[in-house]
């Protein structure tokens, strides 16, 4: 049961990390980018490491994705049209 | 093409990644007898404090916890001169994320949970999973909820500077106390107690709680820095 | 004994925690306090010096656990060497910038001077810890302040030039930690003593990936050839004093770095020939660059490279003369290059592009920036009287004694091409026409004491080179001593019973 | 079958962790989005936490966290020291994406786009 929910984490770990490179949107790349630290949160608990994964919820999950976010408010939001910047005020407000 | 070379390194990058960590769950490490053991065993005996991730990040390997928060530091010091600008009005925020009145009525119940949580987090670092780094980091995301729902949340900069200057200043002198009653520095110098007390193991808990101010000083206000920079 | 080393990394911590409040006092304090840490860094790591060459390597545990259990600070004679080399650099760059933004901005100011402190302090900590976990901190503390400094001018290019620095730094520091991974899954332990009386034990091809890792880590702070395209650009968006930081500390703590690595921890046999491979082939790239280069401070840059690979080359020969010769060409370097790159930074202060062809003509308008620039250039390429002379020399001699002529043409060949970029430049400020809009800029008091000091040793050595030969045999030998290092850190921990 | 299940479990972790470095960086060798490059330093860290912790995992470990009456359980317990380790590195990491992504907004600033291609004012 145990080795089931691991190797399910992982998958869906690597999962995460190809969309988060592949997605040209870079908000959903950030979030998936959120995810994986999530589900390597998840994994820190069920390999014994309890302070490592509450460290990891708090800066993988919340901090590092907001600076991300913040980063994308102040920049651009799509990986190819670099100079858009009116698209991403109307998409995400 | 690039991508062709670098497709090719990752492969002998990986090849060689691979070859040396997937023998271990055969072969085993040649060394069997490491430093955990020394370091399991002492931990009950010498420390008395329960969780031997907490004595190894402030007590054997305290220097490194040291030079953490100095990088830490440094680096809501950098995010500050790379962002400044002369004409720096205060209070203006780059990034504003409206809120409905649920999230802020939430917000505002959750705020304090999550900071008590945190100091929760951090006094029992010894005891149990956690400690300063993680109840720091629980209570900056508190603050980091707060700004999210409230454009018109503000922390005062100068406090968060006095905290993170004095949680660091204290941490070293308590280095040089060690020094001065022990021989070393970040030495253990006060009694460890009884295990499994909140009052255990010397400086540990101490030290840990310093770091845990310092850490919520340092994100929270780096998160700040962030949100408040403005276009010119 | 003055001091113990452990001071050496825990007062300019202290400090730099302290200036943001007594920023807030006297604003006049934050340049003070790093000039009164900087100074006392020095005296005490001199002292401590004079103390290691006459009683032995002082061994400094930390938080009471002895060598293989706790992090350990290793005062030896080469670590003393470096840390009172480093921390003499360090205490002139600051004088030189001392009136940095003065009356301008108190802000940038602030962080100028906490960021050179860290720098130095990050350095020194590099070459004195005992714990590669604890050389990974010390390297991320040394990256940031570089990456902040890099970035510290607002214009456009700074910034650029701070990025690639940081994606390079950041991508070594991942493999600096799969090194560390690699280690600790095999030997189980982090101390260098300990690492070095087990590598024996661990299968030959770990071994080599493990380096391989290490020296993509640590090969960015030591300019090696395919890690250093950050260097020139940091150098040329970077304030004039900080290229020269880099070139006189940063450098040379990751150079040392690595040859701790490959002399004393790794057993490896073909690891000498890398690091003779490598330094060969930084030194060519970076010479036949710096000829094409059109600014001043880029050909400096490249130029420092290059003197990177040939120490390389030195270490790579791998006798005690060799290691003697590279030790002497750090210390040359450590003290000719921030000479050019200050009296460089003089001399185009006040041009727009820094391009070479602006310094036509200014020996006549700032005499004394022009002659110390001469100086430098002459000693760097390694004239006589000079000090660069000497170090040269010893390269060439213990090249000679092990046979590798090729070698000697090599550095001959780059040495010839050294002296034809460097004579351009000196050429152009004697003997060509001022242009007429460009207004010299007279040096401050501090910067002339600065530059002056650094001239000074520079001749002292070059007349006297005995002054240093005991401090530099010392710590050649200290280097060379594997079983003596793992013997004076392990010895206090073997009798602990665990 | 026990020691066989645990091998494969490692097995899985390792290779995930391996593969999480390789698609980081390929996504910091490759992409020529700022940001993307950020991105994917922020995945090779993650993998290499995972590498570090799964270094230490044995058998049916548990936690190296001493509770009354379980004192004797240090056979069982992983080892402590990678834990620690990560913790320091998952600092420093943050520490380094922040720096990272306040230079990409002041090049942003300055250049109005976030492709790397039309960032080269300076040259090798």
């Amino acid at each position: 049961m145990f080795i089931i929910l691991v190797f399910f984490l992982i998958i869906l770990m690597v999962g995460a990390a190809i969309y988060a490179i592949v997605q040209k949107d870079l908000l959903y790349a950030v979030i998936a980018t959120g995810v994986i630290s999530l589900i390597l949160s998840a994994l820190f608990l069920l390999l014994q490491a309890p302070d490592v994964a509450l460290t990891e919820a708090a800066i993988g999950v919340a901090l590092t994705t907001i600076i991300f976010i913040i980063t994308i408010r102040n920049t651009v939001r799509h990986e190819d049209d670099f100079k858009d910047r009116d698209d991403l005020k109307s998409a995400v407000k | 093409m690039k991508k062709l070379i670098v497709i090719l390194l990752l492969a002998v990058t990986g090849y060689f990644l691979v070859d040396s960590f997937m023998d271990l769950g055969r072969t085993g490490p040649v060394v069997e007898t490491g430093v955990k053991d020394f370091y399991l065993d002492k931990t009950v005996s010498e420390l008395k404090v329960a969780n031997t991730i907490t004595s190894i990040v402030v007590n054997f390997r305290g220097f490194d916890t040291l030079g953490e928060v100095t990088v830490l530091f440094l680096a809501a010091t950098a995010l500050g001169g790379i962002l400044y600008k002369r004409r720096h009005h205060v209070g203006e925020r780059s990034v504003l994320f409206p809120s409905s009145p649920i999230v802020r009525a939430g917000s505002k119940l959750l705020f304090p949970a999550i900071v008590l949580l945190g100091v929760y987090v951090f006094i029992h670092g010894h005891l149990s999973p956690g400690g300063g780094f993680q109840g720091g980091t629980i209570i900056a995301t508190g603050f980091l909820l707060m700004l999210l729902a409230y454009d018109n949340f503000s922390v005062s900069h100068n406090v968060l500077s006095f905290i993170e200057s004095f949680a660091g200043i204290f941490f070293v002198l308590f280095g040089f106390a060690g020094m001065w009653a022990g021989g070393t520095f970040l030495e253990n110098f006060l009694p460890v107690g009884t295990m499994n007390n909140l009052f255990s193991g010397g400086i540990i808990p101490i030290v840990y709680i310093l770091v845990g101010f310092k850490v919520a000083a340092e994100l929270t206000g780096l998160i700040y820095t962030v949100l408040h920079e403005k276009e010119s | 004994m003055v001091g113990s080393p452990v001071l050496l990394i825990a007062i300019p911590l202290l400090a730099a925690f302290m200036i943001p409040l007594l920023g807030m006092i006297w604003k006049e304090l934050v340049r003070i306090i790093p000039g009164l840490v900087l100074a006392f860094m020095m005296i005490s790591s001199a002292s401590m010096l004079m103390y290691v060459t006459n009683n032995g390597t002082i061994i400094q545990t930390l938080a009471g656990w002895e060598a293989p259990w706790g992090i350990n600070l290793v005062f030896s004679p080469l670590t003393a060497f470096l840390a009172t080399l480093m921390t003499f650099m360090g205490f002139i760059v600051w004088l030189y910038s001392y009136r940095f933004k003065r009356n301008v901005d108190f802000e940038p100011a602030k962080k100028y001077f906490i960021f050179l402190m860290m720098l130095v302090a990050g350095a020194v900590g590099i070459v004195i810890t005992g714990d590669i976990f604890n050389q990974f901190v010390f390297i991320e503390i040394t990256g940031i302040s570089a990456y902040a400094l890099t970035a510290f001018y607002t214009g456009r290019n700074s910034a650029e030039a701070s990025f690639k620095y940081l994606l390079m730094g950041a991508l070594s520091s991942s493999a600096l930690l799969i090194a560390i991974a690699i280690i600790y899954s095999q030997l189980g332990t982090l101390n260098m003593a300990d690492i070095a009386s087990k590598i024996h034990l661990m299968p030959a091809g770990y071994k080599v990936t493990a380096l391989i890792f290490f020296m993509m880590g640590i090969g960015i702070e030591a300019e090696i050839f395919p890690l250093n395209g950050w260097a020139p650009d940091a150098y040329t968006e970077a304030p004039g004093p900080i290229g020269a930081a880099f070139a006189g500390i940063v450098v040379k703590a990751g150079v040392y770095a690595m040859v701790r690595m490959v002399f004393t921890l790794f057993d490896v046999s073909g690891a000498m020939d890398i690091l003779l491979t490598i330094g060969l082939i930084t030194l060519i790239v970076a010479e036949t660059a710096a000829i094409r280069q059109e600014k001043l401070k880029r050909m400096l840059a490249y130029s420092s490279i290059g003197q990177m690979g040939l120490v390389f080359v030195a270490f790579g020969i791998g006798t005690l003369e060799g290691v003697y010769a590279a030790l002497f060409l750090m210390l040359n370097h450590a003290i000719i290059k921030p000479l050019l790159f200050l009296s460089g930074s003089q001399l185009v202060f006040n041009s727009k592009e820094k391009l070479i062809k602006e310094v036509n003509g200014l020996g006549k308008y700032m005499p004394f920036t022009a002659v110390l620039f001469a100086l430098g250039s002459f000693a760097i390429v390694g004239l006589p009287p000079f000090a660069g002379f000497w170090s040269k020399l010893s390269v060439l001699t213990a090249a000679a004694n092990e046979g590798m002529l090729l070698i000697i043409a090599l550095i001959l060949i780059v040495s010839v091409i050294e002296i034809v970029y460097y004579f351009r430049v000196v050429n152009r400020i004697y003997f060509f026409d001022k242009a007429e809009d460009l207004i010299p800029q007279k040096p401050r008091v501090n910067a002339v004491i600065a530059m002056s000091v650094l001239g000074a040793i520079i001749l002292i050595i070059g007349f006297n080179p005995d002054v240093v030969s005991t401090v530099l045999h010392n710590a050649s030998a200290d280097l060379m001593d594997t079983p003596q290092y793992i013997k004076n850190v392990l010895s206090a921990g073997q009798s602990l019973t665990n | 079958m026990e020691n066989q299940m645990f091998e494969i479990l490692r097995y899985g972790i390792y290779g995930g962790s391996i593969s999480l470095i390789l698609i980081g960086l390929y996504a910091a060798l490759t992409k020529r989005s700022l940001i993307k490059i950020v991105i994917g330093l922020s995945i090779v860290d993650g993998g290499i936490h995972l590498l570090l912790i799964a270094i230490g995992y044995v058998k049916n470990g548990t936690a190296p966290i001493f509770s009354p009456g379980f004192e004797n359980a240090v056979d069982r317990m992983v080892d402590p020291v990678p834990q620690a380790l990560v913790l320091t590195a998952i600092v420093i990491g943050f520490a380094v994406t922040a720096v990272a992504l306040s230079l990409v907004i002041r090049l942003y600033r300055h250049h109005h786009t976030l492709e790397i291609d039309e960032i080269k004012n300076l040259k090798w």
